[in-house]
């Protein structure tokens, strides 16, 4: 391991890794990504592994089309030889109220002026699209084509594979145990295998990010929260797209290997770092798969696992450097949808990071809450 | 979702450590729900058509089905248990909720204390086409022939030598399949030698420093390409050989069936010795986790026997721990107490240091309470272990210092060459003749003066290595009774051909009493009449018109 | 010896190449290389699998097996349909 | 094949049971599994593997491993060396292409 380092990325989830790869596309040299166990291993591992591109701001589009871009062409854009799994089969979004397919109509026509191919459906299309859904109570929908599924292991693995080959140093099993300060300025990060030297880290721990920005004495605006997950066996491919509800609250996609992912936001589930399942949610979730896909009653369960929404005030991305400590910069908050802009997120850090100019027109920094400019995004499970 | 039924103690497997940690705690009035998987309860007991080994206190002597029956109707015939057969436990979630599918139903339940008794799962081998149709396990085997009565094969080749592996060879060949040799990459065969011995007799070869490189056939096994290995278990060039089979059975270790216990957080610990990862757990059987118990293969493998015991333990725990009254906590802990002890006489001898070796590792004492010293004595069995063929200066040892002994008439021949705790061939005698001096671990002798060759100890053996000769029985012939447990049976007055220890044929001999009443139960007690220079060397028999299968 | 036609993981049909290919490229644990090539996230959950796996990364890293972790276990254990579930959740409602 | 006559065991063959495979008819006993019964009667390969389509057959009998996975009256994956047999049941030879019936 090196012990010199321009900057310490903490964190090998996709975030910290398309961070590191931005940088050092720019020319960064000597970036250092250390994790305390393996990549992927929190939530990147084990999120739903969705990607969409409908939202309601703008900001969040941007994004996410923009991140859409790179998957669609991650071996190019990368140069790495790693097969992401993309599959493009749609993002189907269910409206149960009048006013969510009011929200729904507001929404597309942000989409569309970004060029994201997303159009409000009938019941009678939804159902066409996904011949197995319950359409009761289901007054109409939108869909986007162009949204669906990646691999997250092969994106934060090809993230890595790509840093390296730029020269970045990739710490895997390196948990970081300090940051060392030095009248309010870094200098460096001790962790159980040695200390790196550096004046700049960046905070890309998702659940633990608070912990790390601790070690700083700096209190970020976020916790985190359980979110609970499971897979089916697989079987032949019958759902195209991913099923979303924000009303109904589920989500629900069949992967490229044919097992189905789905879960749901839990109601009243207080912060905390706890990754236990739980029979309640199988439970929930069980109930809740088999009356929107009726046929899903015969399919086997096998697996079932928890991981960290890292939540923020305004359940957006902060991505930023903060007052407190000079250098160093977060990445967090991600609220259940870092994986899916992962790819804009490493540039807009890469931007703040070598003080170059906002490559998109966002507003992510922390400063935000402080002057009141929440962003209210209403597209969120 | 508030459907959760309350229970004492929930006791997951139904295999000997299963039945007997569910006994334990129900005969102290502690309500047990007992899960099982497959629709019957027994578990590998149901399947094991041998005698036991081990002490006569735990079922040694006895049948492996028959030891299963017995535990079962105790358990059907006890209030406290409630049994829950095809049942699968699904989940242990942090809040201790523990679910289960049954009927269908996946039903929760939330238990003061649970037992886990999942036993093991068969260690696979990385071998070309090792995945291919007729490739099994041994326990895949002896499922097959034994509780459904499908013959597995023809003719197979046996990969392992550990017990299972010869245990399963001496059933194949009682079920009609021919065992085309048995494979063993270490130098040293790993079971007990009377179970290699029963094999060697049979004419089976055993083939230690050799390993399977090579399964071939299209869609299903049609043979094996083996080699050979040298001492530092390295393929030896131009060794390749083609055994002819249509089967090949893995016998290649157990490893604890742990899924439970990892999904509910028990630590655990890499343990070589005891077959694996097992969970740390203490001299009581418990785990990391308060109030949760393993028992029997799942905490390390062993042999059934301390399965039982380990169960018992564990129940006994429980039960001292939900039924707080004084006369029962007296009565509990000496109960635990004879059980720890029981188990330390079993692992106490020479094939128990691996064992030992393995507790050792995780923190307990194998021999804390116990004072009894095993004897030093020692045969070098080397070529035993190599062969399953008995030295002749093994067998020296074994036989009447003076000729004049044969004189007196028959007497027993015990051809028992290893330390490992077993005792129904003492225990059987009712002339007190067989003595293993004080401990259950050494080797057992035979005092001639007293011996009648009454041939009682004959079918007790569970490693049929106790015979009968009568040297003078005419001018020129003897008579030697040996244990049989093939069919067809024979007859009184049969010409059968005779075999030595190595399965050869070496003369003909005259069948002159066959004993298969209650007392042999199915280990037919054979005399037969043979020229007398052979007395020392017929050990086995071969009876026209075998087994015919449909 | 033609490690293409070794199985490992029956379940996932992942090979003895590829396993060794992945440690070689600095996979060396279970779980990585479980989620690179899904061994062990079949039907069996890795029975078969798992020590096969964690002997090959101890040879090949030159460790002792004794500091390889197995595979994480989730629930529902051999696996449980949607119905049968739903089925428990109702039986006194 | 089925052990006419052993040693120590003694089997009591149940009641004829009729089952399909892949359409055709077979014969079991009462008291097997569907695995035992197709082996019983010379059926050796019960799947083929997903991705390299090798032939699969009984490797665990326990319910361990995923080698006799077949598909039982439109249910797939179903574990037949612990399956008992019914009357009447339909096994398929279990491929990648598994389907869900309703």
């Amino acid at each position: 391991m090196k012990n010199r380092a321009s900057v310490v990325v903490i964190g090998g989830g996709v975030v910290g890794n398309s961070i590191a790869y931005n940088l050092a596309k720019r020319g960064v040299e000597d970036v250092v990504l250390v994790e305390r166990s393996f990549l992927a291993s929190g939530a990147t591992g084990r999120c739903g592994a969705g990607v969409r591109q409908q939202w309601g701001t703008r900001q969040n589009c941007l994004l996410a089309r923009e991140s859409m871009k790179v998957f669609e062409n991650f071996k190019d854009t990368l140069n790495v030889n790693v097969d992401i799994e993309l599959k493009q089969k749609g993002y189907l979004l269910l409206a149960y109220s009048n006013n969510e397919l009011e929200q729904f109509k507001k929404n597309i026509k942000v989409q569309n002026s970004l060029g994201i191919p997303s159009k409000l459906v009938t019941p009678q299309e939804a159902k066409y699209i996904v011949p197995d859904l319950n359409t009761d109570k289901l007054i109409g929908g939108a869909f986007c084509p162009t949204d669906g599924h990646a691999n997250p292991f092969k994106v934060t693995y090809g993230y890595s594979k790509a840093a390296e080959n730029l020269g970045v140093e990739i710490n895997k099993f390196t948990e970081v145990n300090e940051i060392k300060t030095e009248k309010g300025k870094i200098i460096g990060v001790q962790t159980n295998k040695g200390f790196i030297e550096t004046s700049k880290v960046v905070d890309a721990a998702g659940g633990w990010s608070q912990q790390i920005a601790k070690m700083v004495n700096a209190e970020l605006p976020v916790y985190s929260e359980r979110h609970e997950i499971l897979v089916t066996e697989p079987i032949k491919p019958v759902l195209d797209p991913m099923l979303m509800s924000f009303s109904y609250n589920i989500y629900c996609q069949q992967t490229p290997d044919g097992s189905f992912i789905m879960g749901y936001g839990p109601d009243n589930e207080p912060p905390s770092f706890d990754m236990h399942s739980s029979w309640q949610f199988l439970e929930t979730m069980s109930k809740k798969a088999v009356w929107l896909l009726p046929p899903l009653n015969k399919l086997r369960i096998i697996r079932q696992w928890a991981g960290l929404y890292n939540m923020s005030p305004d359940k957006q991305p902060i991505v930023s450097k903060i007052k407190e400590v000079e250098n160093f910069y977060v990445a967090c908050g991600f609220s259940g949808h870092g994986f899916m802009i992962a790819p804009a997120i490493g540039v807009l850090m890469a931007d703040i990071i070598t003080e170059s100019d906002l490559t998109y027109n966002v507003v992510l920094d922390i400063e935000r809450y402080k002057r009141g400019e929440i962003i209210s995004e209403p597209s969120v499970v | 979702m508030n459907n959760i039924e309350k229970a004492e103690l929930i006791v997951v497997g139904g295999g000997p450590a299963g039945l007997s940690a569910a006994l334990a705690a129900a005969d102290y009035g502690v309500n047990v729900i007992l899960v099982e998987e497959r629709e019957f309860l027994g578990g590998q007991l149901v399947k094991q058509t041998h005698r036991f080994f081990g002490s006569e206190k735990e079922y040694a002597g006895t049948r492996g089905i028959d030891i299963s029956k017995f535990l079962v109707e105790k358990i059907k015939e006890n209030e406290n248990i409630k049994i829950l057969t095809s049942s699968r436990v699904l989940g242990i979630y942090n809040d201790k909720i523990v679910t289960i599918l049954a009927n269908n139903k996946m039903i929760k339940y939330s238990p003061k204390a649970l037992i886990l008794a999942t036993g093991a799962s068969e260690k696979f081998l990385a071998f070309e086409n090792n995945d291919l149709p007729g490739v099994f396990g041994a326990g895949a085997v002896q499922t097959l022939m034994n509780l459904y009565g499908v013959l597995p094969s023809k003719k197979i080749l046996m990969v392992g030598s550990g017990n299972i592996g010869l245990i399963v060879s001496y059933q194949l060949l009682q079920a009609g399949v021919k065992v085309a040799c048995i494979i063993e990459a270490a130098p040293r065969i790993g079971g007990y030698s009377v179970h290699a011995s029963k094999l060697a007799r049979m004419g089976v070869p055993i083939l230690t420093s050799h390993t399977i490189k090579k399964a071939v056939g299209k869609d299903k096994v049609e043979g094996a390409i083996i080699c050979q290995l040298d001492s530092s278990w390295r393929e030896i060039k131009d060794t390749e050989q083609f055994i002819k089979c249509d089967a090949i059975c893995l016998s290649v270790g157990l490893s604890p069936l742990t899924d439970l216990l990892k999904q509910a957080n028990v630590k655990t610990s890499y343990v070589p010795e005891l077959g694996g990862y097992i969970p740390l757990r203490d001299e009581n059987m418990e785990t990391s986790i308060k109030n949760l118990f393993v028992a029997g293969d799942v905490s390390g493998i062993e042999e059934a026997t301390s399965a039982i015991i380990e169960g018992q333990i564990a129940g006994l725990n429980v039960a001292k721990r939900i039924k707080k009254d004084i006369d029962n906590q007296v009565k509990i802990e000496k109960k635990i107490a004879e059980a720890k002890d029981e188990l330390e006489l079993l692992r106490a001898g020479p094939v128990g240091e691996k064992v030992r070796n393995g507790l050792k590792k995780i923190g307990l004492d194998p021999l804390k309470n116990y004072g009894e010293k095993v004897s030093t004595e020692e045969f070098d069995i080397s070529f035993l272990m190599k062969t399953g063929i008995p030295s002749k200066e093994n067998l020296k040892k074994k036989l009447p210092l003076s000729e004049d002994v044969f004189n007196k008439g028959p007497i027993a021949i015990s051809e028992c060459f290893q330390q490992f705790p077993c005792d129904p061939c003492v225990k059987s005698c009712p002339f007190d003749a067989i003595s293993e001096n004080g401990s259950i671990n050494n080797i057992p002798y035979v005092n001639f003066e007293k011996c009648t060759g009454c041939g009682i100890c004959v079918s007790k053996c569970p490693g049929l290595a106790m015979f009968v000769v009568q040297k003078n029985y005419t001018d020129s012939t003897s008579l030697v009774t040996l244990p049989y447990e093939f069919l067809p049976k024979p007859v009184k007055n049969q010409i059968v051909l005779v075999l030595n220890r190595e399965g050869t044929e070496i003369c003909e001999g005259t069948v002159k009493r066959v004993r298969d009443g209650k007392i042999q139960d199915k280990t037919t007690v054979v005399t037969i009449e043979i020229p007398k220079e052979y007395f020392l060397e017929a050990r086995n028999i071969k009876v026209d018109g075998g087994q015919k299968h449909g | 010896m033609d490690e293409n036609k070794v199985i490992i993981c029956r379940c996932e049909d992942v090979t003895l190449a590829e396993i060794r290919n992945l440690i070689k490229q600095g996979f060396t644990t279970v779980e990585e290389i479980k989620r690179l090539v899904r061994s062990g996230m079949g039907p069996c959950q890795g029975k078969t699998c798992g020590l096969l796996i964690a002997r090959e990364i101890a040879e090949i890293t030159n460790t002792s097996i004794e500091k390889i972790e197995i595979q994480n276990m989730r629930p529902p254990y051999g696996g449980v349909t949607f119905e049968e579930v739903i089925a428990g959740d109702t039986i006194e409602e | 094949m089925r052990i006419e006559q052993h040693p120590i065991l003694e089997f009591e063959k149940g009641e004829k049971i009729k089952f399909y495979l892949d359409g055709k008819e077979m014969i079991g006993f009462k008291g097997d599994t569907i695995a035992s019964a197709l082996y019983a009667s010379g059926i050796y390969k019960l799947s083929e593997s997903k991705k390299l389509r090798r032939p699969r057959g009984i490797f665990c009998a326990v319910g361990h491993c995923s080698s006799c996975l077949m598909i039982v009256d439109g249910i797939p994956n179903v574990r037949t060396c612990t399956t008992p047999l019914k009357e009447g049941m339909k096994i398929e030879t279990q491929n990648q292409e598994v389907v869900l019936n309703e």
